[in-house]
């Protein structure tokens, strides 16, 4: 019933004919682009609270995102800006979400680590690990009863799998064959922690199958198209009513757990090896080498997605913090 | 109460129940979900007979995964479901909090009201079973201190069912408290029921005014009629709204407050009632707010420790002519 | 590194040649007696609040406690009188503490579900489903750190296997190889409900040594010595420092959930098939098949724990209660 | 604050690494447990440092498994450890209440003294830093709610330091709550520490008493400096024991009495002071016991906002002003 494909993240998987490379492309180096500005905007100090990048990790963003419709719900992490972009969230209500500026997402009081848009069925980010995977459930739930024919993706990284809400919740989407994708982003580290020390079975997919009976597959993370080809077999899974996936897709973080770690407990050579595996630089190679575009047509996409940042930081700059008594609202509904 | 000839008799449990099978019949987004909840009926048989007339697709079986489940029926109560969730003993809050706390209480505040978290998370308290200190804590000071919580706590029939309807057409989170000691106890149906966050007067009286909730409505009722002193009861049936303009102008009256609840008393919900009462009635109050709740200690297995330790409508009653004597 | 062994618990597996089968039998029989007296007296009205038998599930407990050491330490659930007495407390002290008796193992503070004896390594019986299995890790820690070789082990049903304290407690004595014995009574059901219904992977062991790497075997719960020798292989394995081993012991409960619990969610047929493999039976027969000893020597040491838990009953209905100052004893030590 | 030449002069969050340093040294069966608290120094660099010194086997990361790692925690303190367990930020109570509340504060209960739980949960809360509101909560009145848990809350350096070797000498299970903002915070260590359990006058003055701790208490004593009205300060330093005969002593001398916290103020532990105060001093208070603490709302991300919420030191000298103008 159930089976892992491990993919060697050293070679590019075989990328479905109909991937949108080209989209993938984009979304990634807006995330790059994103990220790359807010690590810099919160070292100098303008944007508060914790911030937690995804560099590195964007083609799982990417991929993933691309499989889904608008109406697929997603839950993310302390570190969802990639998953909640990918899946449409306005750019300039996100980075004024960052300043805590009155247009952003969450009119300032979400901030980073709680961005959403339930418009557009991002139920949000998370700052307690493994929360959002319940709530994924439910939302998966919802779809089912209500008929809806939507999937609910939970982001999640592979520390999170020891938290009791993982196994809870795997389990639940299980035994009620619920539309449910778990997107495990194991980029081996949870914290200053290498995860491979905190369990004796490093492979989440095998765990998952061996816990739970649920189809699991493990994905390149930095190779976008193949995340994205592994998430379209699970949304048509989870479509056709066969029940939830797990997709373990390996990747790496640039930047520390939060901004400002200097990440002692990574080696150089570990760090480069990932870094030579670049996700938008595998991608953008793919796409030269299929002639699907020129070097030259991917600088001037990564120059826009630069300079469309560059205004929504403007815009977030230039706009207003909210009123001091916007602080009471919002805490009941009538 | 009135005994107008329309008014249904029934039990707080049942009235629970009707009240379940009244929200499933009427929004079809409805559901109920908890351990046993389903075939089963509920381990207290509160929830008998839903699953053969709404099906089990929405009564729901679950696992023992509380925080699974609770976090999947916040999740769904994002998306477009209504949610009445079962947390069978209060004090498995142990293993549920979080979605509750840091989830349902938050989330439309963190998204700016983008999003709606409409459930109801039903669960029961109650100690005098001897049911031992894991099964016995009336903990809704903790959930009540939680700001987007609504907290309910109905100490009759009516308010039972009332309550429970009202708390699952409201767009926010509620966390719904019964007392298993009132399963069986026996009261009408009101027809025109009083909203959710309005206290009710149980007893008029003109000496003391007491403030309760819960399963000691019923003790401090019957206390009310053994005291001496005319005691004017308040059933509160909601920390959360906090209705304290009935209090307040019941004690500018009685010139006497005194507050009574089956919980721990100290960091209890109580305290938040009796400083609001003496910061509000300094001049008013006749001698200081007294309040009423178990002392600080786990709740004992052994029926005659429980007894010790449980408020009883007696000391009410005590307390009261104490506090008539007083001044 | 794992693996897994299932009993067809049909046929009896060979014991080891040690098994001390009359040593079993007594304890099958004492529980057996224990147990039948408390739900005769729940009925009656003599023992308050929620009373949880083990009928028909003794074999796991004897088993089991034959095993270890006194020093050992052992944690059980709502269903833990027969794990206790077989670990040895005092048959007087637990049947007082049912009737809330101040000669109770607790002073009668604790009741059927926290029944309890340090000295003997009882930890305690636990009311909240999966909370004995962190408590049973951390007293594994300790013997660990503490250089004690004892053994630490939690039972716990198979209902609790999806509380996510299971997965993090088992989780934890893997990565820090500790003499953690996780003993699931797989009695098939949880509450009114067919605890096949809520996984898809039936067998604990499976869930185990796939979400894990924890070595796990299955063992029949209703053959005490092969639950004795399984648990003596485990003991082993952790005193030798190799870590922490499960077993599920499959067995069933004769009686309801609770007393007074009708069981309509349990067949006839179901309940007459495992009724046919009473472990009290099942170890009588093969200690007379052994010539170990005759049926009228095994019916008197039946007599004889009938009679033990006879005057246990007299001592706890003679004996006092609590006097009302103690409720308000023991809560801070000085 | 005494100036004497032989203090130690140290940051609040250097006082809490001495204070676990001492405790590894002279306790061998002492042990510090938690996220990252290892190798990794702690997400605050609070434990920086004891992995090295006192060995990964007593200094132990744990992976992300609050739930699990906490109840090992307890079970080791019931088998011969003294562990100190870090719960990373006070929120996280959401998913390990249960061997906290349901555990470690019955065990000993239940069976009669025959369990002993020595343990220490350590765990900060703290907003005004912009970490929104799962990261800002101050949930001290829910564990101070259940009987069997010491709840104390260092607002000095020396605290820091003190509280913690208190707690962990301590056969109980004790919560000790840091608070964030007073990691850098400078100060010096006493000599001749307070016991656990009894408040510290910081500052003496006649016409009002403010009650606080955690954080708040630097706040209240900038207060008291900067306030025309003469406030006396009393950083309580533990809500559960509760020293109330200090809090009592000097009000009755003052008149008035204020409490202040930076958890939120309904059903908050400042309730628990609020009500006894005005119960015991009825005839002395000169006006009513008031409260400060954070409106029921969750805490914002952005700073404007954050600030809008949260008690601060100005507000405290304005009521105090405001308390003695009214009589
Ligand atoms: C319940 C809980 N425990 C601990 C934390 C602190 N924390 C935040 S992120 C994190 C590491 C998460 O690691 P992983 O799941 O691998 O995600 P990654 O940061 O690698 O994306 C931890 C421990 C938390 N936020 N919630
Ligand atoms: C956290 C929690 N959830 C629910 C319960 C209610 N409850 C008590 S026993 C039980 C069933 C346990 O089933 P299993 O683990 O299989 O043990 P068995 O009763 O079969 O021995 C449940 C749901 C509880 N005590 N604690
Ligand atoms: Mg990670
Ligand atoms: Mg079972």
């Amino acid at each position: 019933m159930t089976h892992t494909t491990t993919t060697d993240p050293s070679e590019a998987a075989a990328a479905p004919a109909a991937a949108p490379l080209l989209d993938l492309h984009g979304t990634v180096a807006l995330i790059r682009a994103f990220e790359t500005a807010v690590s810099a905007l919160y070292r100098d100090g303008e944007i508060p609270g914790f911030v937690h990048t995804s560099l590195g990790q964007e083609g799982v963003a990417a991929g993933v995102a691309a499989a889904l419709r608008p109406d697929d719900y997603l839950a993310t992490t302390h570190r969802g800006h990639g998953h909640v972009l990918a899946k449409g969230a306005d750019v300039d209500a996100m980075m004024a979400e960052l300043f805590g500026k009155v247009t952003g997402l969450g009119r300032g009081k979400g901030g980073s680590m709680h961005v959403a848009d339930p418009r557009i069925g991002i139920l949000g980010a998370n700052a307690i690990v493994g929360a959002g995977i319940p709530l994924i459930v439910g939302a998966a739930l919802s779809s089912k009863l209500l008929k809806q024919d939507r999937v609910a993706v939970a982001f999640f990284g592979e520390g999170a799998v020891n938290q009791g809400s993982f196994h809870e919740a795997v389990n639940l989407a299980a035994i009620w064959d619920l539309p449910a994708i778990f997107l495990c982003e194991n980029n081996l580290y949870a914290e200053f922690t290498d995860s491979s020390t905190m369990t004796r079975v490093g492979s989440v997919a095998e765990r998952t199958i061996g816990g739970y009976g649920v189809h699991a597959v493990t994905v390149d993370g930095n190779d976008a198209a193949a995340v994205h080809a592994a998430t379209t077999e699970a949304v048509d899974r989870c479509r056709r009513g066969e029940g939830p996936v797990l997709i373990e897709a390996m990747t790496y973080r640039w930047h520390g757990h939060y901004e400002g770690d200097g990440q002692p407990y990574k080696t150089e050579e570990e760090a480069t090896r990932w870094r030579d595996r670049d996700p938008l630089v595998v991608l953008g190679a793919r796409i030269v080498a299929e002639g699907l575009a020129t070097r030259e047509e991917l600088d001037a996409v990564e120059r826009a997605a630069d300079e469309r940042i560059e205004q929504a930081v403007a815009a977030a700059r230039a706009a207003d913090l909210p009123a001091g008594e916007e602080a009471y609202e919002h805490v009941f509904g009538a | 109460m009135s005994s107008a000839p329309e008014l249904t008799t029934t039990r707080y449990m049942h009235a629970i129940n009707a009240g379940m099978a009244d929200v499933l019949e009427h929004d079809p987004t409805a559901v109920v979900m908890g351990i046993d909840v389903g075939v089963g009926g509920g381990i207290f048989t509160v929830t008998k007979g839903l699953a053969e007339r709404f099906g089990t697709d929405r009564v729901i079986d679950t696992p023992i995964s509380e925080m699974g489940y609770v976090g999947a029926a916040v999740g769904a109560a994002m998306t477009g479901l209504r949610p009445i969730v079962e947390i069978m003993f209060m004090d498995f809050l142990g293993v549920c909090l979080d979605p509750i706390m840091n989830q349902a209480a938050k989330l439309r505040y963190m998204t700016a009201g983008a999003l709606e978290i409409p459930i109801v998370f039903r669960t029961q308290t109650g100690s005098g079973k001897s049911a031992g200190a894991q099964h016995s804590q009336s903990l809704e000071a903790m959930v009540a201190h939680i700001p987007g919580l609504k907290v309910v706590l109905p100490g009759t029939v009516t308010d039972a069912k009332d309550l429970l309807v009202q708390a699952a057409a409201d767009p926010n989170p509620v966390v719904y408290v019964e007392n298993r000691r009132l399963y069986s106890m026996k009261g009408t149906l009101d027809d025109d029921p009083l909203p959710l966050g309005q206290a009710r007067v149980a007893v008029r009286g003109d000496d003391v005014t007491v403030v309760t909730w819960g399963q000691m409505v019923r003790e401090c009722v019957a206390a009310a009629e053994a005291s001496s002193a005319s005691i004017e009861v308040i059933d509160l049936r909601s920390l959360v709204p906090l209705d304290m303009a009935t209090v307040l102008e019941s004690a500018s009256r009685t010139g006497r407050l005194l507050v009574v609840h089956e919980a721990v008393q100290d960091f209890g919900a109580g305290a938040e009632i009796a400083a609001r009462g003496a910061e509000e009635l300094f001049d008013l109050l006749r001698v200081p707010v007294r309040r009423i709740g178990a002392p600080s200690v786990p709740m004992p297995f052994t029926p005659t420790l429980e007894q010790v330790l449980m408020p009883q409508g007696e000391a009410v009653a005590r307390t009261a002519e104490a506090m008539v004597a007083e001044g």
